[in-house]
């Protein structure tokens, strides 16, 4: 496998953590576990069937697959994919109202209550991971229960995607900062990583040059969707071995 | 502090959040009655550990609640099986706690079986109703699971054990009891053979599905990840053989299409050249020569050469696909359904046994092998453990749930118990179990929502959500050690509904029957403290409330890995002495010369066997290969589809000799063209409107064949015709097909 | 003909011209100078006295038909359910239209992007043809500019209805407040709010000032018959009275106004083009699109005014005012305009073509693949437009002009959608590719924005003189027959 | 202020018209800004009066309204979308809040937005609109009538003026007090 | 008012229901966006009449000492009844309000409290850290131990969140409090 050069975060560095997270294509086997985890997790609505005749489903977290080749030379590769939290982001400008922006330790902000729905924002990312709330999110009768309180839940007219489980992060820098020390590698897990069965995603703070997703992102595996774009995405991809079998 | 109580009143807060205009809404705080323990947040919640029972592997998980509600669920890092991870369809159990189609209480028919006209009873009074037909049944009772070996199947074994006509079977994956029975003839161990897939530089899965819904997708999962990528050495191959690419093919580095039913031949194909590797290169020593020489002899007949056009595989790559096993040890095989699917399934597991043991030598010799079975000591707990709950997993075969229906049908049967399992829906159409169960003068449910055994049911007591009671299991899949999942109740219960087990023994006493424990919560403590001086984890300084507490805080007993000794050994010697015949039949296959194509039914990641078509989140998950959702299709291979005249979404009708079902077709490159394959437990007819209508059953294509050898369902022999059916749907799928092929805009 | 050359200005040519064809100083004498013919329309005798011109051209305004009623009612009526669609969609969230993922942007924008392009035949036409002199212009203007304000009137209602949150939309505007929150003006969108209101400022304000001299005679009018119009026709005539001092500040104003506003619209529309040129969609990610905006939007503007015209001709028997003249010019202007339009496509396909670039190839292909209809009504109506209009008896046969410009303005919205839908229908990540067409609710929606279009121009037609009557006197007072040989010449005055 | 007098005769030509106002002019030694010509339609400036301050005024002054507010507009334009960035609090990551293409556009905009009011305040300045108070005026000037407006100072005058318009040829003549 | 009168009467009423629509609209709006101000203050009636006056004024308990999850969690909590009984197990038990107490603690019935303070729900805030930097229950709840009945004394609209955020150079990053 020839090395792939990836110019890592020429980012100003502003704060001491910037979130960042690899997948292992190599390591992912499609089985959805990240998906429902991070539904789970996150209030994601069930659209139901007639939505999704409409093409509104709103996994945060989905999971592409590509074909190649015919029968019998087939591959299928499998794509999780997710918002990317570019450091150059093509949604955040195109924002009038400041729902969305980068913040300082590498995120792609999306303020709920301040967006008004233009769907600007969706219309400039190139990986498609931003959804719509095209109507109130309903929950079968009882399921309500099941919501995350440390979530809200949307509103219809407003965009929303994946935030990277900011509740865990908040929730892991509050620990941290009572015991008085930075967060630890491990200590934040997003819903998709912390449920990964073949641990594929990793995620950490890539400013720490101990932590596992820095070594990741140095491995010579990593590249980022889209590089051409200059998006700068956080989330870096480790390429899949060759297959030397054959 | 009573924990239930606690968490009755655990509502601290109600801020669930909603986005609403305008706020100003009254909202009420209710406090703790009595606080609880300094050093918890009950803002952020409580995390109980317990045992996940979507399916039978048996994973240990936490489980978030917040206000006294299961918001979560995650693997339990310290669980041997699910290591802190989790499948898309343990996460989804959570929200089933709250499922709008479960049942609120008892229900007694009053109407016709199967009208599904039920009135609400009282629990007093469904407990008498049951405790008078057991009393009156004298024994002739049987109880009928998934084939878990949990509480409820321990308590009614235990309180029937005495009388001869009880029969506790199961109706669980077909093909998973060959694959039971082919390690037991092989090693002699009566337990499932575990391949040590993470620390195995090549992997060889024939016809195994392992991510899918083999044993243990997550252990699998984690298995794959860890051979892939955590050893630092070398990146683990996968090859994977077999007539469909599922979602576990397309992981793996390569996939070979060999023709169906030869998979076993195969195995025996490339044990033949690994035992000429051996002996040729003088390697794994231990095994006395003459044995290597006998296997080489029966092997002859099996070289690649020989059987490359029948298998439809050539030679060279039979040949390639043996090199790891000698020169790469340790390399394993893992079978799946694609050989215990036939009815020549357990000759081909006597092979993949064979080339394990063999790798296993070699890796030994090697210094890099690890423990591949339990030590026989621990077998021996394993098994008297087991006796407790139920029949152990290795001895309820298709075959037994056959003789069942059919002494069913008899009407040999005054009470039938039907706990955790649908049987009218997922077995074969042929085997007309609902006819049979119509014979049975009384039948009792325990599902908590309804499906389409319980609207066959007299009484219906539905069960706990298994987040909401106790629960013990011994999973029959742990790799290398004996374990004890405990589940306990994380949150009240949301419907009126009362565990199986505690149904169970109040009737029984009632009915004057001799009961084991006064409730499950009980038993499971009376096997605890009856094992207790074995399962060394429990540190013998507790007592014994201690103990139990200490074992709900980790979620069951299993040996921490610290403890695993990596010196047990398989029994290589009763394999070298096996003197029997590797010799493999032709397959049989069922059909007439109007079916030219294999039936291939598979389950897929989040439908499974037909549970999760109910449920929102699976519905909605694309599934991983068609990117289909809350939709049924049909596969079939996109050229013999094009010869057809068949388009994506055509509607077409498959049948075979038993029956027909209709749908649109999916056109696939990763199916080998003499085969048609269908997603099982879409079309049900009576499990909640999430579920009905969707698809149609593709068990109703399904016959009888049967792996004599091991009583296994050979589920992968029916042959089937397919025509267009007219008229065509639109797929509901996540990715658009005119873009599938564009992967390459990734450049990845 | 009437000038002294001490307070004429203009270019110094132009006045050495102008100093030789007439003797100023004789201009003061009525017996030097045979008297004047004051009309430029010698042939007609409809109307010699201003006075009947007046009562010609005010008719429409103070003589309603019963047609009139009901047409109105038809249209209010589309309006309603419309507006009912609207709060059906408002209320239970915009899944009531057929967008989805990644289609975020449909029939809506493009709907917002082919009104905003139907605004610019008005201003944008009426101010270049004032700064250039032509006369043919005057008795167009008043439609021209109430199309525009009126187009943009409907434009400005789009991105209400397209927003998920109305209720949130005054997030937009820069208003000091309490969170200390700031609109984010990096956002094209930010600068599409500004560059609309601007115009709509300029263009309303440019109407405004354009009517006021017609508004006395209105109000005069209405006065003298005792009409209900006359109460905020005297207010809005702003004591008009004519005088020397007010005609002179109002045409000085007029030059200012037409000045900016040719300032502004071409910018407004560029801005327009860069909500997409300013992604990194590919297909909406070029440079020319500026530039082809602008002339589709003067395509279709041009053309809209053409059907405008031809309209009130027929329905208000103006056949004396807009006359065959007008229409022949406005036909001259489209071919010039297509002629542009069709090189700005042409060449943005082929560019892409030929550099193969793979992911706006695909998208090309898929838009021809899926909308070829839309794609054959907006390039052949263009090379149609072309090559008739090129012909002058195409040009002076009003039902062949009719039917031509109204060619132009299916094809220019079938453009819009051509640029709006396809692109996000075809992205970069080829798994979320999908398919879009209208629902029901965007249709009946867009239906009603077409409805207040003509509502709100009958309305205008009511309240308003619908001639630039001014404008017309001004050409007819600044014309005349000047002799120079044998031949009669007619000459214009200019300032 | 004292009172004046007022004289609008109506004329049908405009040749007769032109006569008549230098002959008032010269009878009554009007200054600029006493007399007015009153027309359905824009006569070219000095057609028919020659306001010679008028001119000064309309030609070098008014000018000014468009551009001085355009200025305005020029700052508020950068205020706006260059400025908003220091003064919002908001924590983004790293990205500078000023940024020259959203300044530019947004300056653009309120720039000639203040420019088209200044244009529209200049008429009302240099035009004395609006004014809705009873002036010398006849409808039949929007019918195309050329009326002839003159400021006199007594009412004698005003007689005289009357009568010499009408010989002159006005159809009509009105006679006012402090309308002009 | 000639325009008025020379309207027939159903155009009248039509003119004046649009009217009626159109001022309708604007109070509704107005309400809708301003209420909050105007009509803010919130003083439920509570189950058992407590008074913080009593307790934190008088007898100056410290807050704390019953909100005891203020300094550990995001919620500061209402103390249970267990906290109640500690002392009023003592502390004039023979009181007619006390006794409820003591009745509700003993058949383990939680006494259910009317929320005062509310955080709009896409607000997420955190009492430990506030705590913990050493601000004062007061800055935001105002003078509650001068009160016998709690009422709302401060809308919590963003402006006060963000200003002294600002104030005290902590994050202004939208996450800090939305998600």
């Amino acid at each position: 496998m020839g090395k792939i050069k990836v110019k890592l975060f020429n980012y100003k560095k502003q704060n001491d953590y910037k979130w960042a997270m690899t997948i292992d294509l190599d390591r992912c086997n499609g089985c959805g576990a990240c998906v429902v985890g991070c539904q789970a997790e996150n209030n994601v609505a069930v659209v139901g069937e007639e939505q999704v005749e409409h093409g509104r489903n709103m996994q945060w977290l989905r999971i592409e697959r590509y074909v190649e080749g015919t029968y019998p030379d087939v591959k299928v590769r499998f794509l999780p994919m997710m918002c990317q939290h570019c450091d150059i982001a093509p949604c955040e400008s195109v924002c009038p109202v400041w729902a969305t922006y980068q913040n300082p330790e590498g995120l792609n902000v999306q303020v709920y209550n301040r967006c008004i729905g233009t769907r600007f924002c969706g219309n400039n990312c190139p990986y498609s991971a931003r959804f719509f709330n095209w109507y109130d999110s309903k929950w079968e009768k009882n399921q309500e229960n099941q919501l995350n309180p440390d979530v809200s839940v949307r509103e219809k007219g407003v965009m929303e995607k994946c935030t990277m489980c900011m509740q865990r992060i908040r929730r892991g820098k509050d620990l941290a900062k009572d015991e008085g020390r930075p967060v630890k590698d491990g200590d934040i897990q997003p819903a998709c990583a912390q449920t990964c069965p073949t641990n594929a995603i990793t995620f950490g703070d890539i400013n720490d040059p101990h932590s596992k997703v820095h070594d990741l992102a140095h491995s010579g595996r990593a590249i980022r969707l889209f590089e051409e774009k200059g998006t700068h995405p956080a989330v870096l991809y480790l390429k899949g071995g060759s297959g030397n079998v054959y | 502090m009573d924990r239930r109580r606690f968490l009755k009143l655990g509502a601290l807060t109600a801020s669930t959040g909603m986005l609403g205009a305008c706020g100003q809404t009254a909202q009420q705080i209710v406090p703790f009655v009595n606080p609880p323990d300094d050093g918890v947040n009950p803002v952020d919640g409580f995390w109980y550990a317990t045992t996940c029972k979507e399916c039978n592997a048996g994973c240990g998980v936490m489980i978030r609640t917040v206000d006294g509600r299961a918001k979560k669920l995650e693997g339990n890092p310290g669980h041997p099986i699910s290591g802190g991870k989790a499948c898309a369809t343990g996460q989804a159990g959570v929200q089933k706690v709250y499922h709008p189609d479960r049942l609120k209480s008892a229900m007694l028919l009053s109407g016709e079986r199967g009208s599904g006209v039920y009135k609400p009873i009282s629990w007093t009074e469904a407990v008498t109703v049951l405790s008078d037909k057991l009393a009156g049944a004298k024994g002739s009772v049987f109880f009928l699971n998934n084939g878990s070996n949990d509480v409820t199947a321990g308590v009614a074994n235990a309180i029937f054990k005495d009388s001869e006509k009880f029969v506790s079977a199961s109706n669980h994956d077909a093909g998973a009891e060959s694959l039971r029975q082919g390690g037991a003839a092989l090693t002699g161990l009566p337990q499932t053979p575990y391949p040590d897939m993470a620390n195995a530089d090549f992997s060889l899965l024939l016809g195994a599905d392992i991510f899918e819904w083999d044993r243990s997708p997550v252990f699998y999962s984690r298995s794959f990840g860890a051979s892939r990528r955590d050893r630092p050495s070398s990146r683990g191959r996968m090859v994977y053989m077999g007539s469909r690419l599922s979602s576990t093919a397309v992981s793996c580095d390569k996939w070979i299409p060999a023709k169906p039913g030869q998979l076993g031949i195969i195995a025996l194909s490339i044990a033949s050249v690994v035992v000429d590797g051996v002996i040729e290169k003088g390697l794994a020593r231990a095994i006395p020569r003459n044995t290597l020489g006998r296997y080489s002899d029966a092997l002859r007949k099996y070289r690649p050469e020989r059987v490359a056009e029948k298998v439809d595989v050539d030679a060279e790559t039979l040949y390639k696909l043996a090199a790891p096993f000698v020169n790469e040890a340790p390399a394993i095989v893992i079978a799946g359904d694609g050989v215990t699917g036939y009815s020549n399934g357990v000759a081909g597991l006597d092979a993949v046994e064979l080339l394990n043991m063999i790798s296993y030598e070699i890796g030994k010799e090697k210094l890099t092998a690890k423990p591949r079975s339990t030590p026989e000591s621990d077998q021996d707990l394993k098994d008297r453990m087991l006796e407790w709950f139920g029949p152990a997993p290795r001895k309820q075969t298709f075959a037994k749930l056959k003789s069942l229906t059919e002494k069913m049908a008899a009407g040999e049967y005054a009470v039938g118990l039907i706990h955790n399992t649908n049987p009218v829906f997922d077995t074969p159409n042929a085997l007309k179990f609902k006819d049979a169960l119509g014979k049975v003068a009384f039948v009792v449910s325990f599902a908590n929502v309804m499906d389409e055994t319980a609207n066959q049911a007299d009484l219906i007591l539905p069960d706990n959500h298994w987040l909401e009671g106790w629960s013990a299991q011994i999973p029959d899949f742990v790799p290398g050690v004996v374990a004890l999942n405990l589940g306990q109740p994380v949150v009240q219960k949301f419907q009126e509904t009362k565990a199986a087990a505690d149904s169970l023994l109040e009737a029984g006493a009632k009915a004057g029957l001799k009961i084991p424990a006064a409730n499950g919560e009980e038993y499971i403590k009376k096997v605890i403290s009856a094992f207790r001086s074995e399962m060394l984890e429990i540190p013998p300084a507790l007592s014994d409330k201690e103990a139990w507490n200490f074992l709900l805080r980790r979620g069951g007993s299993w040996p921490s890995e610290n403890d695993t000794e990596l010196t047990a050994t398989p029994a290589s010697d009763k394999l070298w002495a096996f003197k029997g015949n590797l010799a493999s039949d032709e397959p049989v296959f069922e059909g007439t010369n109007d079916h030219p194509y294999h039936l291939h039914i598979y389950q897929t990641v989040f439908a499974g066997r037909g549970s999760g078509v109910n449920h929102g989140w699976l519905q909605e998950s694309p599934d991983p290969i068609t990117t289909v959702m809350w939709q049924w299709w049909i596969e079939i291979n996109t050229g013999e589809a094009g010869k057809l005249g068949i388009n994506e979404g055509d509607l077409i009708t498959v049948s075979s000799v038993h029956g027909s079902v209709t749908g649109p077709a999916y056109l696939y490159q990763g199916l080998r063209p003499d085969v048609i394959s269908i997603p099982a437990g879409f079309g049900h007819t009576n499990y909640g409107e999430m579920a009905n209508g969707r698809g149609a059953n593709a068990m109703d294509l399904l016959g009888l064949s049967m792996d004599e050898a091991s009583g296994g369902l050979a589920a992968r022999s029916q042959m089937v015709s397919v025509k267009k059916a007219g008229g065509s749907v639109v797929l509901l799928r996540n990715g658009n097909p005119d873009g599938e092929d564009k992967g390459e805009a990734f450049q990845l | 003909m009437s000038t002294s050359s001490g307070h004429a200005h203009g270019s110094a040519e132009h006045k050495a011209a102008f100093n030789d064809l007439t003797d100023v100083e004789d201009i003061r004498d009525p017996e030097a100078v045979p008297e004047v013919v004051r009309s430029t329309y010698d042939d007609a005798d409809i109307f010699r006295d201003e006075k009947e011109f007046n009562d010609h051209t005010l008719r429409p305004m103070f003589y309603t038909t019963k047609a009139y009623f009901i047409f109105v009612i038809a249209l209010s009526l589309i309006m309603a359910q419309g507006v009912a669609t609207f709060a059906v969609q408002t209320y239970y969230g915009l899944g009531q239209t057929n967008m989805h993922e990644p289609l975020f942007w449909g029939s809506y924008i493009a709907t917002f992007v082919f009104w905003v392009g139907m605004s610019h035949s008005g201003t944008i036409v009426s101010s270049l043809l004032r700064l250039s002199h032509a006369n043919w212009r005057r008795p167009i203007l008043r439609a021209a500019e109430a199309m525009t304000a009126f187009s943009l009137l409907v434009a400005g209602l789009f991105p209400l209805i397209h927003v998920g949150r109305l209720w949130r939309v005054y997030y937009m505007f820069p208003l000091p407040n309490q969170r200390t929150l700031w609109p984010q003006f990096k956002s094209p969108l930010m600068w599409d709010m500004m560059a609309i209101s601007v115009y709509m400022v300029g263009s309303m304000t440019f109407l405004y000032v354009g009517l006021i001299p017609d508004l006395a005679i209105a109000r005069d009018r209405a006065i003298a018959n005792n009409n209900w119009r006359q109460h905020y026709l005297k207010f809005l005539a702003l004591g008009w009275r004519g005088s020397n001092r007010e005609w002179m500040v109002y045409n000085k104003a007029s030059l200012f106004l037409a000045v900016i506003i040719l300032l502004i619209a071409p910018s407004v529309h560029t801005i327009v083009s860069w909500d997409f040129a300013m992604t990194m969609t590919p297909g909406w990610h070029t440079t020319i699109f500026g530039p082809y905006f602008v002339v589709g939007a003067i395509y279709s503007g041009v053309a809209g005014v053409v059907t405008l015209m031809i309209v009130l001709r027929w329905l208000f028997k103006l056949d004396d005012v807009i006359r065959i003249l007008h229409i022949d010019a406005l036909g001259k202007l489209l071919v010039v305009i297509a002629i542009i339009w069709t090189y700005f496509y042409v060449n943005e396909y082929i560019v892409t073509w030929y550099s193969h670039k793979p992911e706006e190839a695909h998208m090309w292909a898929w838009q021809g693949e899926r909308f070829p209809h839309l794609l054959w009504i907006m390039l052949g109506g263009s090379v149609l437009n072309i090559f008739l209009l090129s012909w002058s008896r195409v040009r002076r046969n009003v039902y062949m002009m009719f039917w031509m410009s109204l060619l132009v303005n299916a094809g220019m919205y079938s453009e819009r959608y051509l640029i709006v839908v396809p692109v996000l229908t075809r992205r970069d990540n080829p798994f979320m590719w999908t398919d879009y067409l209208p629902s029901g609710t965007e249709l009946s929606i867009i239906a009603a924005s077409f409805a207040y279009f003509i509502f709100l121009y009958a309305i205008f037609i009511k309240l308003f003189p619908i001639v630039t009557m001014a404008d017309v006197k001004e050409g007819v007072v600044i014309s005349g027959d000047m002799k120079i040989g044998r031949h009669s010449v007619r000459v214009q005055a200019r300032e | 202020m004292s009172d004046h007098y007022t004289v609008l005769g109506l004329y049908r030509k405009v040749a007769i018209k032109t006569k008549t106002v230098d002959r008032v002019v010269e009878e009554f030694d009007l200054k600029d800004g006493e007399i007015e010509s009153l027309t359905s339609a824009a006569y070219p400036d000095g057609a028919i009066v020659d306001d010679k301050t008028l001119h000064h005024e309309v030609y070098k002054q008014q000018y000014l309204f468009p551009f001085l507010l355009g200025i305005c507009g020029f700052f508020l334009g950068i205020a706006l979308a260059g400025g908003t960035g220091y003064i919002m609090n908001m924590d983004v990551g790293g990205k500078p809040p000023f940024s020259y293409m959203p300044t530019g556009v947004i300056t653009y905009e309120t720039t000639l937005a203040c420019a088209v009011v200044g244009s529209l305040l200049s008429i009302f300045y240099f035009g004395k609109l609006p004014n809705w108070t009873e002036r010398a005026y006849d409808p039949d000037i929007s019918d195309g009538a050329l009326g002839l407006l003159v400021k006199l100072d007594s009412t004698e005058d005003q007689d005289r003026a009357a009568a010499m318009m009408e010989e002159m040829g006005a159809y009509r003549v009105h006679k006012g007090k402090n309308n002009f | 008012m000639n325009f008025w009168n020379s309207l027939s009467s159903t155009a009248k009423m039509v003119a004046g229901a649009l009217a009626a629509i159109f001022v309708g609209l604007h109070i509704f709006l107005a309400i809708f966006y301003f209420g909050p101000f105007w009509f803010g203050t919130h003083t439920p009636t509570q189950p058992i009449a407590f008074s913080h006056k009593l307790h934190a004024g008088t007898n100056k308990i410290p807050c704390q000492y019953c909100h005891t999850l203020a300094r550990r969690t995001e919620a500061a909590g209402i103390p249970s009844a267990e906290k109640c009984m500690n002392c009023h197990g003592y502390v004039k038990a023979e009181s007619p309000l006390i006794v409820e107490i003591a009745k509700k603690f003993e058949n383990k019935e939680p006494i259910v409290w009317q929320k005062v303070f509310d955080l709009p729900d896409h607000v997420w805030f955190n009492h430990k850290r506030h705590i913990k930097k050493g601000f004062k229950c007061q800055r935001c709840h105002g003078p509650i131990e001068k009160v016998d009945v709690v009422g709302r004394s401060n809308d919590f609209k963003m402006g006060f969140c963000i200003g002294c955020h600002r104030d005290n150079e902590a994050p202004t990053d939208c996450w800090t409090c939305h998600t």
